[in-house]
Formats: C-alpha cells, sequence, structure tokens
C-alpha cells in the first residue's frame, strides 16, 4: 500500500512524453495508469474497511464508553486540523492543474504549500498524542487516566475506553503514516518539477499522487466526525 | 526447475531465456515472463519446505501417541505447513508463475501493464517468505495458520509476530499481482479481442484478480491488528478488556475464505484451456462457464461465516452464511457439468496435461459436494473441525489447485522452456498423483466422521487403522510429486525441442515461437475469430 | 484497446481554478456545519448527520478533486465496488453481533419454573 | 447400520436425525459423483482420437441443459439447506427442564460442575434420556465442546457463555473432544461423558465426593463478596433486590430492556457499568479478576434460585 503503480512504472522514463513499450501509445498508457491507481485507492478502501469495520462493532457494542472518550479530545484541534488538511487538498488540486497548464513555477510552489500544510497537520497530531501520554490515555502503554480524564471515561468503564483510544490511535495512526508516505512522494515530485520533468502531455506521476493525497484526505473526513463527535458535545 | 541449468543455445532463435544471461538480468528483469520463472523456482522451493511438514506430519501420525516428535513441535509443523502451504505456495502459484506468464501472451500484449511493479511483487513476495522462514528457524510458531486469537494474541509465546509481520508482506505481493493483471486485461487486449473471446484462462484470472485486490487488504489489516494485540494486549481481539474473538474470526474470514477461490479459479481457468485443447472442441457454453468465474468469486465473498457456524456466532447469521453457501455451489457444479458436455463427440487425447485436467475434475467433484456437509448447519455442527474438513479442504486445494497447477505446468512447458519432456513419464506421474491423493485424504473423510478432532499431535487408537492408510498414501503421494521434478529439470537440457504449437492448441501464445522472443510477438497479432476455434464447420447438439 | 472510445483523453479536461476554490470554500462550510450541530442536541440523528455531512464531503473530493467526474465508466464501477465490498464486509459482520441476542434465552433452572418471557 | 464400521454411535435423539441428513448428502455426493466419473470415462473411450487430424465439429453449447443442470442442483441444495436448517434450529434451543451442567474449559481440562455439587474434571456422568444442558465458558483460549456420539459441538468461548443440549440415548461411555485447537496439549484435552441409567445416577450423585450444591456456593459468594449489603431482598437497598429478577425483562436507565440471562449477569458482576437497572446509580465496582469463572457460575446459580422467589408486587416497575 506505500507505493503508487503508475508512478513506479514511469520514474524511469522523464520529460519526454514517450510511452512505456509494453504499450501501444501514449492514451493507452494513461489510461492504464488511471485504472491502475484507482485500482490501488480500492484496495487502500478495503484497508482501512477492516479497521473501520472493527470500530463500528465496538463502538455499537460499547458506545457510552466510546463517547466518553471521545468527550476527551479537544475538538477544536480536530477541526481546526480538518481544514489544514482540505486546504491541503486544494494546493493538490491546483497543482495538478498547474502541470495541465505546463505552469511549472506555481506547480512547484503549489506543491510545496501542500507539504507545508501536510506537515501541519502532522504537527497538531503530534501535540495531540503528545497530550494523551499527559492525561495517561494510551492505552497498554499508559494507561492511568485521572481527574476530569477520569469523569468522561469512568461511566462507560474504563476497559471499554481503552479499546476506544486503541481504536483512535490505530486509525489516526495509520492515518499519518499514510500522510507521511505522501509527504515524500510530494518531495519527489517537487525535485522533479524543478527540474521540469512534468509537461502538459506527460504528468500523470502528479495526477497519481494527487489522488492518493485526496484520498487520505477523505480518510480523515470520516476519521474526524467518528472519532471526535461521537455523541456530540451538547 | 532452477533456472541455472539453462545454458546458452547458440543455434536457437533469440528467445526471452536467451536474451540476456548473469544473474542481474534475472534478478533485475521486467519481462514477464522471466518473473514468471522466479516465481516458478520460489514456489517450488517453498512447496518442499511445505511438503516436508507434511511428510513429517503424516509420518508422526502412524501411530496413536505420535511417533516422531513432541506435541508441541507437531503444533508447530502443522501450522508451518499451513502458513507456507497456503500463502506461499498455493496462493501465488498458478496466478503468479502462469498466469505471469501467460496473461500478457494471451491478451496479445508485450508485457503487463506496470513491469517494474511485477519485479517488485516478486521481491515483496521473496521478503515476506524470509520473514516465514526466519519464524521457522527461530523456534517456529504453534497458532495454527488460522491465528485464533486470544490463543495466538496471548497465550502463545512461538515466533507470531514474524510470520504476521511475513503474511502481511506477502499480502502486497498478491495484492499487485492481482492490480496488475486486471489493469491488462481490461487495457491492453489485441485489436479484435473482445471480453467474449478471451480464453477462459484469462477470464479465470480475472476473476481471481478481483478477490486479490478486494480482500488481501482486509486480511494485511487483521493480521496487522493482531500483531498490535500480541505486543500490546491492546484487547482488541481479546476478552480482557471487552473485546470478541470472533471478530478476528470475522476478519479473518472475509480474506481467507475467498482465499480459496484465488487458489481453485485459476486451476478452473487452466483446465477450461486444457480439455478445450485435447477434446479438440470449443468449450461447452463458454459464456457460463465465463460468467461462472465471476460469480464464483464474488459470492465468494459472502459465505465466510460458514467457518463459524459452531463458534456462538448468531445462528440468524449462520443461517444466511449457510444459504449463501449452498449459492456458491452452484456455479461450480455448472462449470463440472460444462466441462463434461465438452468431451462430447470431441476428438480426445490422453497426453499428460489432459491427464492432470481429468483428475482435476474428479477430485474437485469429491471435494466440492463434500462441501455440502459443511454448508449444511446440522452437519457442519458435528464435521466441523475434524478430519473431515482437512480432508474436504485438501480435495479442494490439493486435488483441485495443485492438480491444476501441474496440468498448466505440463501444458505449456512446452512454451516455456521450449524443450518437451517424455509424455509416459508425465502421464505416470499423473496416474500415480491421483491414485496417492485419494489413498491420502479419503480415508480423512472416515475419520473425520467417526470424529477425530484435526490438530491432534495424538489421538485414541481406535483411529490408527485409517491413519496410517492416510500416512501410507502420502508416500505414494510424495512419490508421485518428486518425478515432474526430476522429468521437467532433465527436459530443459535433454528434451526434445519443441515447435511453436506442440499441442496443436488455439490461443495467442502458440503462435509466438517457443520460448517466445523477449517482446512476446514480433508484431501485435490481431485476433478475428473466437476462443477454442478447433473445428472448421459447427454441428448442432443432438 | 477495446476500452479505447468509451473515455477518449478525458483526463486532458483543466476545470478552471474558480471551480476548486468554490468546492473548497463548500468543504470548509461543511466543517464548520459539522462541528456546530454536533453542539446540538439531536437525539439519535447526531451520528447519522455527522455521517451524511462526511459522505457529501468525500462526494465533493472524489468528483471535483479527483475528477471522478471526468472519469471514464469503469472507474466509477471500481470505484463502486470497492464502496460495495466494504459494505459487505460491516454488514455482513455486524449482523452476528446485532442478532446474538436474538437466540432464545437460556431457560431457568428447571421445569419447575414459570414461563421466563411472555 | 450400527455395524458400519466408519460410523460413530448413535448414542443422542440429536445424533439419529444428523445422521438422517448426512446419509443423505452422502447418497447426493455418490450419485453425481457416479454421473460425473461414468460419463468422462464413457467419453473418454468413445471419443478418443482415431486419427491425428481429426476434427470435430464445434458444438456451441445448450440452453435447455444449461438450465437443467442449473436448476437441478439448485433444487438439491435448497432441500438441504431447509433440512439442515431445521435441524439446527432445533437443536439450538434446549427442551425446557433441560439438567443444568456448568462446564469450564482450560488449558488443557475440563471442568465439570453440577448443580448438586458434584465436580468432575474430564469426565462428565449423565443420566440417559433426559436432556442434559451444557453451560459453558472458558478461562482462557478458545475450547469446543465436541461429543461425536452425540453429534454435537460447540466452541466454549472465554469471556461468554455458550450453551450446548443432548439427550442421551444409550448407557456407555463416549469420547468427549476439545476440537477447536488450544495449544500445546490441544490433544490431551479429552475426556469421558458417561451415560447411566437414572437409578445408578442418582448413586452417583449422592456418592463421591460431593461438594455443596452451586447454589449453596453461590449464596455464599454473594454474602463474602459483600453483595448482600446493597442487593437487599426487600429492594430497599441501594441496588436493585435480585428476587424474581431472572429470567424477566430488566428495564434499563437509557431506556432500552434486556431479558436477566446468564450473559446479562454475568455482565453485570464483571463490568457493572453496563447495563445500569433504571432508578439505580452506577455504584457497583467490578468483580473481574477476582472471581474465578466456576465462582461466577456459582453465584450466576445462586441467582437463578433467588429468580424463583416470588418478586415483591411494589418492587420493579414492571408492566
Amino acid at each position: 500500500m506505500t507505493d503508487a503503480p503508475a508512478q513506479l512504472e514511469h520514474a524511469g522514463h522523464s520529460g519526454h512524453g514517450d510511452h512505456a513499450h509494453q504499450f501501444e501509445n501514449m492514451e493507452q498508457q494513461m489510461e492504464a495508469d488511471s485504472l491502475g491507481i484507482w485500482l490501488f485507492l480500492v484496495t487502500e478502501i478495503m484497508f482501512f474497511g477492516g479497521v473501520f469495520a472493527a470500530y463500528a462493532i465496538y463502538r455499537w457494542l460499547y458506545f457510552a464508553a466510546f463517547e466518553g472518550g471521545s468527550r476527551i479530545l479537544d475538538i477544536r484541534l480536530g477541526a481546526a486540523n480538518t481544514v489544514v488538511l482540505l486546504g491541503s487538498s486544494l494546493t493538490m488540486a491546483l497543482s495538478v492543474r498547474s502541470a495541465q497548464t505546463g505552469n511549472r513555477k506555481a506547480l512547484v510552489w503549489l506543491l510545496i504549500a501542500t507539504m507545508i500544510l501536510g506537515g501541519a497537520f502532522l504537527g497538531v497530531k503530534a501535540y495531540e498524542y503528545n497530550q494523551k501520554f499527559v492525561e495517561h490515555v494510551v492505552p497498554s502503554l499508559d494507561w492511568a487516566p485521572e481527574g476530569a480524564a477520569l469523569a468522561h471515561l469512568a461511566p462507560g468503564g474504563l476497559d471499554h475506553a481503552q479499546l476506544y483510544f486503541f481504536f483512535y490511535f490505530a486509525m489516526t495512526g495509520l492515518h499519518a503514516i499514510h500522510m507521511i508516505i505522501g509527504m515524500g512522494l510530494l518531495l519527489w515530485l517537487v525535485l522533479g518539477a524543478r527540474k521540469g520533468k512534468f509537461t502538459p502531455h506527460y504528468f500523470a506521476p502528479v495526477e497519481v499522487v494527487g489522488l492518493y493525497w485526496h484520498f487520505v484526505d477523505i480518510v480523515w473526513i470520516f476519521l474526524f466526525p467518528l472519532l471526535y463527535l461521537i455523541g456530540g458535545r451538547y | 526447475m532452477s533456472t541455472a541449468t539453462l545454458e546458452p543455445r547458440v543455434h536457437a532463435p533469440r528467445n526471452y531465456l536467451n536474451a540476456d544471461y548473469g544473474w542481474k538480468s534475472w534478478l533485475f528483469t521486467l519481462d514477464h515472463k522471466r518473473i514468471a520463472l522466479l516465481y516458478m523456482v520460489s514456489v517450488t522451493f517453498f512447496f518442499i519446505i511445505g511438503g516436508s511438514f507434511a511428510v513429517l506430519m503424516r509420518i508422526h501420525l502412524v501411530e496413536p501417541q505420535g511417533a516422531l516428535v513432541q506435541p508441541e513441535t507437531y503444533n508447530k509443523l502443522f501450522t508451518m505447513h499451513g502458513i507456507v502451504m497456503i500463502f506461499f505456495f498455493l496462493i501465488p502459484s498458478i496466478p503468479a508463475v502462469l498466469g505471469n506468464f501467460l496473461v500478457p501472451l494471451m491478451v496479445g500484449a508485450r508485457d503487463l501493464a506496470f513491469p517494474k511493479l511485477n519485479l517488485l511483487s516478486w521481491y515483496i513476495y521473496l521478503v515476506g517468505g524470509m520473514f516465514t522462514l526466519y519464524a521457522g528457524l527461530a523456534g517456529g510458531v504453534d497458532t495454527g495458520w488460522t491465528f485464533y486469537t486470544p490463543y495466538s494474541s496471548t497465550y502463545s509465546n512461538t515466533q507470531v509476530t514474524a510470520v504476521a509481520i511475513g503474511v502481511f508482506i506477502t499480502g502486497f505481493s498478491s495484492i499487485l499481482t492481482g492490480l496488475n493483471f486486471i489493469v491488462t486485461i481490461h487495457k491492453m487486449r489485441a485489436p479484435g479481442l473482445t471480453w467474449f473471446r478471451m480464453p477462459l484462462f484469462l477470464w479465470a484470472m480475472y476473476a481471481t484478480s478481483i478477490i486479490m485486490v478486494l480482500g488481501t487488504p482486509v486480511l494485511a489489516i487483521t493480521i496487522f491488528l493482531l500483531a498490535l494485540e500480541h505486543l500490546f494486549h491492546v484487547g482488541i481481539f481479546s476478552p480482557a478488556l471487552g473485546g470478541d474473538p470472533l471478530l478476528f474470526q470475522h476478519l479473518f474470514w472475509f480474506y481467507s475464505h475467498p482465499a480459496v477461490y484465488i487458489m481453485i479459479l485459476p486451476a478452473m481457468g487452466v483446465v477450461s484451456e486444457i480439455i478445450a485443447c485435447f477434446a479438440r472442441k470449443r468449450i461447452f457454453g463458454y459464456k457460463i462457464v465465463a460468467f461462472s468465474s465471476v460469480a464464483i468469486a464474488v459470492l465468494g465473498f459472502l459465505v465466510w461465516g460458514h467457518h463459524m457456524f459452531v463458534t456462538g456466532q448468531s445462528i440468524y447469521e449462520g443461517l444466511i452464511f449457510s444459504l449463501l453457501s449452498f449459492l456458491v455451489a452452484i456455479p461450480s457444479a455448472i462449470k463440472v457439468f460444462n466441462w463434461t458436455s465438452t468431451l462430447y463427440k470431441g476428438s480426445i487425447s490422453y497426453d499428460a496435461p489432459m491427464l492432470y485436467a481429468l483428475g482435476f475434475i474428479g477430485l474437485f467433484t469429491m471435494g466440492g459436494l463434500t462441501g455440502l456437509f459443511l454448508a449444511s448447519l446440522a452437519t457442519d455442527v458435528h464435521l466441523n473441525g475434524t478430519y473431515f474438513i482437512v480432508a474436504h479442504f485438501h480435495y479442494i486445494m490439493v486435488g483441485g489447485a495443485v492438480m491444476g497447477y501441474l496440468g498448466g505446468i505440463h501444458f505449456w512447458w512446452p512454451k516455456i522452456s521450449g524443450r518437451k519432456y517424455p509424455n509416459g513419464w508425465a502421464a505416470l506421474a499423473a496416474a500415480i498423483i491421483f491414485v496417492g491423493f485419494n489413498l491420502t485424504f479419503f480415508p480423512q473423510f472416515l475419520l473425520g466422521y467417526l470424529g477425530m478432532p484435526r490438530r491432534y499431535a495424538f489421538y485414541p487408537a481406535e483411529f490408527q487403522v485409517l491413519n496410517v492408510m492416510s500416512s501410507a498414501g502420502a508416500t505414494v503421494l510424495g512419490v508421485g510429486y518428486l518425478i515432474p521434478l526430476i522429468y521437467l529439470m532433465w527436459s530443459m537440457r535433454y528434451g526434445p525441442v519443441a515447435e511453436s504449437n506442440p499441442w496443436g492448441a488455439t490461443g495467442l501464445e502458440w503462435k509466438t515461437p517457443s520460448p517466445p522472443p523477449t517482446e512476446n510477438f514480433p508484431e501485435i497479432p490481431v485476433v478475428t475469430e473466437e476462443a477454442y476455434a478447433y473445428a472448421e464447420e459447427e454441428a448442432p447438439l443432438d | 484497446m477495446s476500452d479505447h472510445h468509451s473515455d477518449h483523453h478525458s483526463d486532458h479536461h483543466i476545470v478552471p481554478q474558480k471551480t476548486y476554490l468554490a468546492i473548497f470554500a463548500c468543504l470548509i462550510g461543511l466543517t464548520l456545519l459539522t462541528t456546530g450541530v454536533a453542539f446540538i442536541d439531536m437525539g439519535p440523528f447526531n451520528t447519522p448527520v455527522a455521517l451524511l455531512i462526511a459522505f457529501t464531503k468525500m462526494l465533493l473530493v472524489i468528483f471535483f478533486f479527483m475528477h471522478l467526474r471526468q472519469s471514464s465508466g469503469l472507474i466509477r464501477i471500481v470505484l463502486l465496488a470497492g464502496f460495495f465490498w466494504l459494505a459487505l464486509l460491516i454488514a455482513l459482520t455486524s449482523s452476528d453481533y446485532r442478532t446474538r441476542s436474538w437466540t432464545p434465552v437460556p431457560q431457568p433452572w428447571s421445569a419447575s419454573a414459570p414461563p421466563t418471557h411472555p | 447400520m450400527q455395524g458400519f464400521p466408519f460410523q460413530p454411535e448413535q448414542a443422542s435423539t440429536i445424533a439419529r436425525s444428523v445422521d438422517y441428513l448426512y446419509f443423505f448428502i452422502t447418497a447426493v455426493t455418490l450419485f453425481f459423483t457416479g454421473i460425473i466419473f461414468a460419463t468422462i470415462f464413457y467419453f473418454m473411450i468413445r471419443y478418443r482420437r482415431r486419427s491425428p487430424d481429426e476434427k470435430p465439429k464445434a458444438i456451441e453449447g445448450s440452453l435447455p441443459l444449461e438450465i437443467m443442470w442449473t436448476a437441478i442442483p439448485t433444487l438439491i441444495v435448497a432441500l438441504i439447506f431447509v433440512w439442515g436448517s431445521t435441524l439446527y434450529f432445533r437443536n439450538a434451543e434446549p427442551p425446557r427442564g433441560s439438567m443444568e451442567i456448568f462446564v469450564t474449559g482450560k488449558q488443557w481440562m475440563w471442568k465439570i460442575e453440577h448443580p448438586e455439587g458434584q465436580r468432575e474434571i474430564n469426565e462428565l456422568h449423565v443420566p440417559v434420556g433426559r436432556p442434559v444442558k451444557l453451560t459453558m465458558t472458558s478461562e482462557d483460549v478458545i475450547h469446543d465442546f465436541f461429543v461425536p456420539a452425540f453429534r454435537v459441538k460447540k466452541d466454549v468461548n472465554p469471556g461468554r457463555y455458550t450453551s450446548l443440549w443432548f439427550q442421551p440415548t444409550k448407557v456407555g461411555t463416549f469420547h468427549l473432544f476439545c476440537a477447536q485447537y488450544c495449544g500445546a496439549f490441544h490433544a490431551g484435552m479429552i475426556g469421558s461423558v458417561i451415560v447411566m441409567e437414572p437409578d445408578e445416577y442418582e448413586r452417583w450423585l449422592s456418592g463421591g465426593v460431593a461438594g455443596e450444591s452451586m447454589e449453596a456456593a453461590g449464596e455464599k459468594l454473594f454474602q463474602a463478596n459483600g453483595c448482600i449489603t446493597c442487593h437487599l431482598a426487600d429492594g430497599k437497598g441501594p441496588a436493585p433486590s435480585l428476587l424474581g429478577v431472572y429470567g424477566q425483562p430488566v428495564h434499563l436507565t437509557d431506556g432500552q430492556t434486556v431479558t436477566a440471562d446468564d450473559a446479562y449477569v454475568r455482565e453485570s458482576i464483571l463490568l457493572p457499568r453496563a447495563k445500569i437497572v433504571a432508578g439505580y446509580t452506577p455504584i457497583m465496582p467490578s468483580y473481574q479478576g477476582q472471581l474465578t469463572e466456576e465462582q461466577i457460575g456459582n453465584l450466576i446459580a445462586y441467582i437463578r434460585l433467588l429468580g424463583k422467589v416470588q418478586a415483591k408486587p411494589q418492587e420493579e416497575g414492571k408492566q
């Protein structure tokens, strides 16, 4: 799940718009790339799907515990991070557009902007993770909720709350790993774009990484309500 | 099947085997045919490892108290046998060896859509295999290939993490192969090769790839969660914190039941090719056979709960899964009837591949029909977890998938190696394997019905007679598997040179020289006829 | 090559910058909305509303940022298959948990006990 | 049929009904295997290749045949499905008045407790002709209680109860197997079910090393663990009275209603805050890790006994 298929394929032949030897023409190659990356995203749906299915079942079984756990998360940070990530999706979409129009300078800067926003997201995430250690709500490693956290978690049962926080770390952790991989791919694009590798005739890598980045964004779009907004804050 | 014995053939025309020499030309090759051979060598290696575990188990079970090893060791033997055979032999066998070799040839393309991805998937497979071998050498693992929690997560202190990592990694090799095939079949078919002109092997590979792409990621995440549970005891699959062990089983079987179809569907595709060729007939009911492959792939995802009828899952859930399990039997039955009807008024020859294919039909029929006992709720209660299960899935996986794989290897061997093997030896091996297989596994149906549970390192004395029969059969089967290994290797050097179409088969792969040139076809072919156009005239069915 | 004509060069269509900005504005609006309604007590409807908003956001990203609007039917089918299989996984797994408690309640100790359920 | 060496003994009412279905499916299997093998052999001989350049005429297929061999298997599997499911559902619910026995699986032994207090390990004594219901749980990994002669099998899970029942029809000693792989000595987790004549069973019950009954042991635990200080019989304590509760619907704070069965009582002991009875506050501590599975079983037996005591009319707002 760590690589975008088409991208690896074309790392070798840059700049020119020539198609790879196994294809008849550029058009066939682009269609194959596009189908390849979408299939890859479908495998990602199923990959995250397994953990979403487990989450759905435990949330249903232990709703009170999940609700209590959700209260401990900082909704402002979650919402802010959503905005940051959506912003990075915008800059990513615009960078694909710049590649299409052949605006190399805009492409480089938009890709860098995407990386900065992604980095900001991960920074906030790191801060939130740290908060969990401060509050001692890290399952298995540092689990000793006290004070306000304990008051939120106790009604649903501390054991089940630990399950909630396991899902919190597993789901956001998997998401963060995907973000880090995405940042690596973006860096690779920036280097390529500076060299003028991408043209309006050949920008498949930008498009493919873009699709991947948007997918990671979509995962977060669901993680935000599923983790932060359980049972409301009224 | 080592490739090292291939020598430069000075007078031979340039082909994919003599295009380049040296280890680099193999380890960094992007040619799907060479990657197929890399896979062939690796899956053979793992087959020998998994097979030797099986031999040790069968020797051990000759005596009721266990003849060979301690119970702990026996548990590791059957676990490693299952893991190696399923994840490192059966799942990659036909897709990664024959599929890799044939899909581009059959669609009339120069390579798969993503050759670098293809090579990457072999390396991923190897890395996963290394982790698993490491786990085996570092003490083994004793959870059973099913990794049921909480035993695997909390109680087993064997190499669970290493094996979990190995299986997790190997999964991605399977995903990438499936993705590559789907894209290739969709986008790279030669001019004129419409969906309903495709050979049924391609339909089978397409259906298999759907399962690989949609199912394998769920196994990956499940194994990942299992590893977390094993390392940190977070409770997601163990009742300590309110987790439910049955959830692990649901997620595990969501992939691992369809995985059976990853093994059997490609074999069905192989058998369709062979039957058509050696009966010189178009497959009876071509479209229905094609659609039944896709139907099996889709329905195969809806039946996983039949592994859990006695686990304490909801009985209503059991009802649904029982019904769906029966449904998946129907496309399989349709295939068997259509293959049989293909023989009608054909011109049947008994070359070795055909014997394997007919053996497949027989064993698959028995394996499939015994599945009815296990789809039916009341009888499954008695048979679940006994040797009946072991016999049933070996009929499908060994009698079905391995027979199909061997049949395919024999059918396309002249194309792959450019050499012919001795047909008499091959026919003898097919007969020995068929007899040995039935001797080994038929007694296990009886053992299961009598109530002997599987995974027992020792057992009550009354089961000994049948166990000895099974072990005796296993030696016959083992010999049967060694014979092809020997004469196929022999043929690579000494076999007579094969012409481009030694069987008189249809299909694009036979229209290019044996072995094919690196670019597969001097010129991309144009397809103008249906698959299996063996006949010159058509006759009504009477 | 058989699928060529259906999706001929569709990827080359360039979406105006305005569209991207408008979609982004919608996404931000929906994020604020979902955060806002989390503070309103809607009884059992909080979760469905939150998921509905998330689903809408996903569609916006898929159709506009990911250009599904310009993509071929094949790619739409591939994506639908992904969601369909995910739905199968969740539906057939959770139906076990939903129906486990339907199983007849274990009967009390002995036959002399009064009937247990109406 | 009994002389047939490849049939396990039939020693319960369920066994006979399951075997009929088993024989039917065997007949179906043999029939179709026979047809396929015979047809293939016939075609192989009849249509063998007679000259190397033979070109048989093509046959496209036949829709009527396809429909036929789709419909016939569908009908047969539909029959098997209905038959198998009916039996399974019938076997899922123990008959009223079953004798109840408590089973705990543990690596690698079966611990069995009779309501009268008899305990045994790897042996289960039951009288012939009476339905017996087993309530089972595990102390560690998943086990599986399997008696081939009775054709019954059920996983024994940690953290929850499963149950199975059987009615022995034959006096004798039968295998008891663990059929879910449970670790190093999985194969050693076997025992025997000893079916006795009723009067002999009575003698067995009264003799031997009878401990106190499960209810009595449960009552002691109920006092020793302080349950009795809150769960006052008159319903005036800080926790609900347990008189007449077992087997009845219970109204919870969140508006839901659950039935007070084994699973509910067990959960309430281990995770008291999971389901709070309407009108009470969640003050009960968890007994997780403080009670063994056997002790929980005893407590449940006692609470079942309390359940049979008529509840006082004024308490528990029951419609």
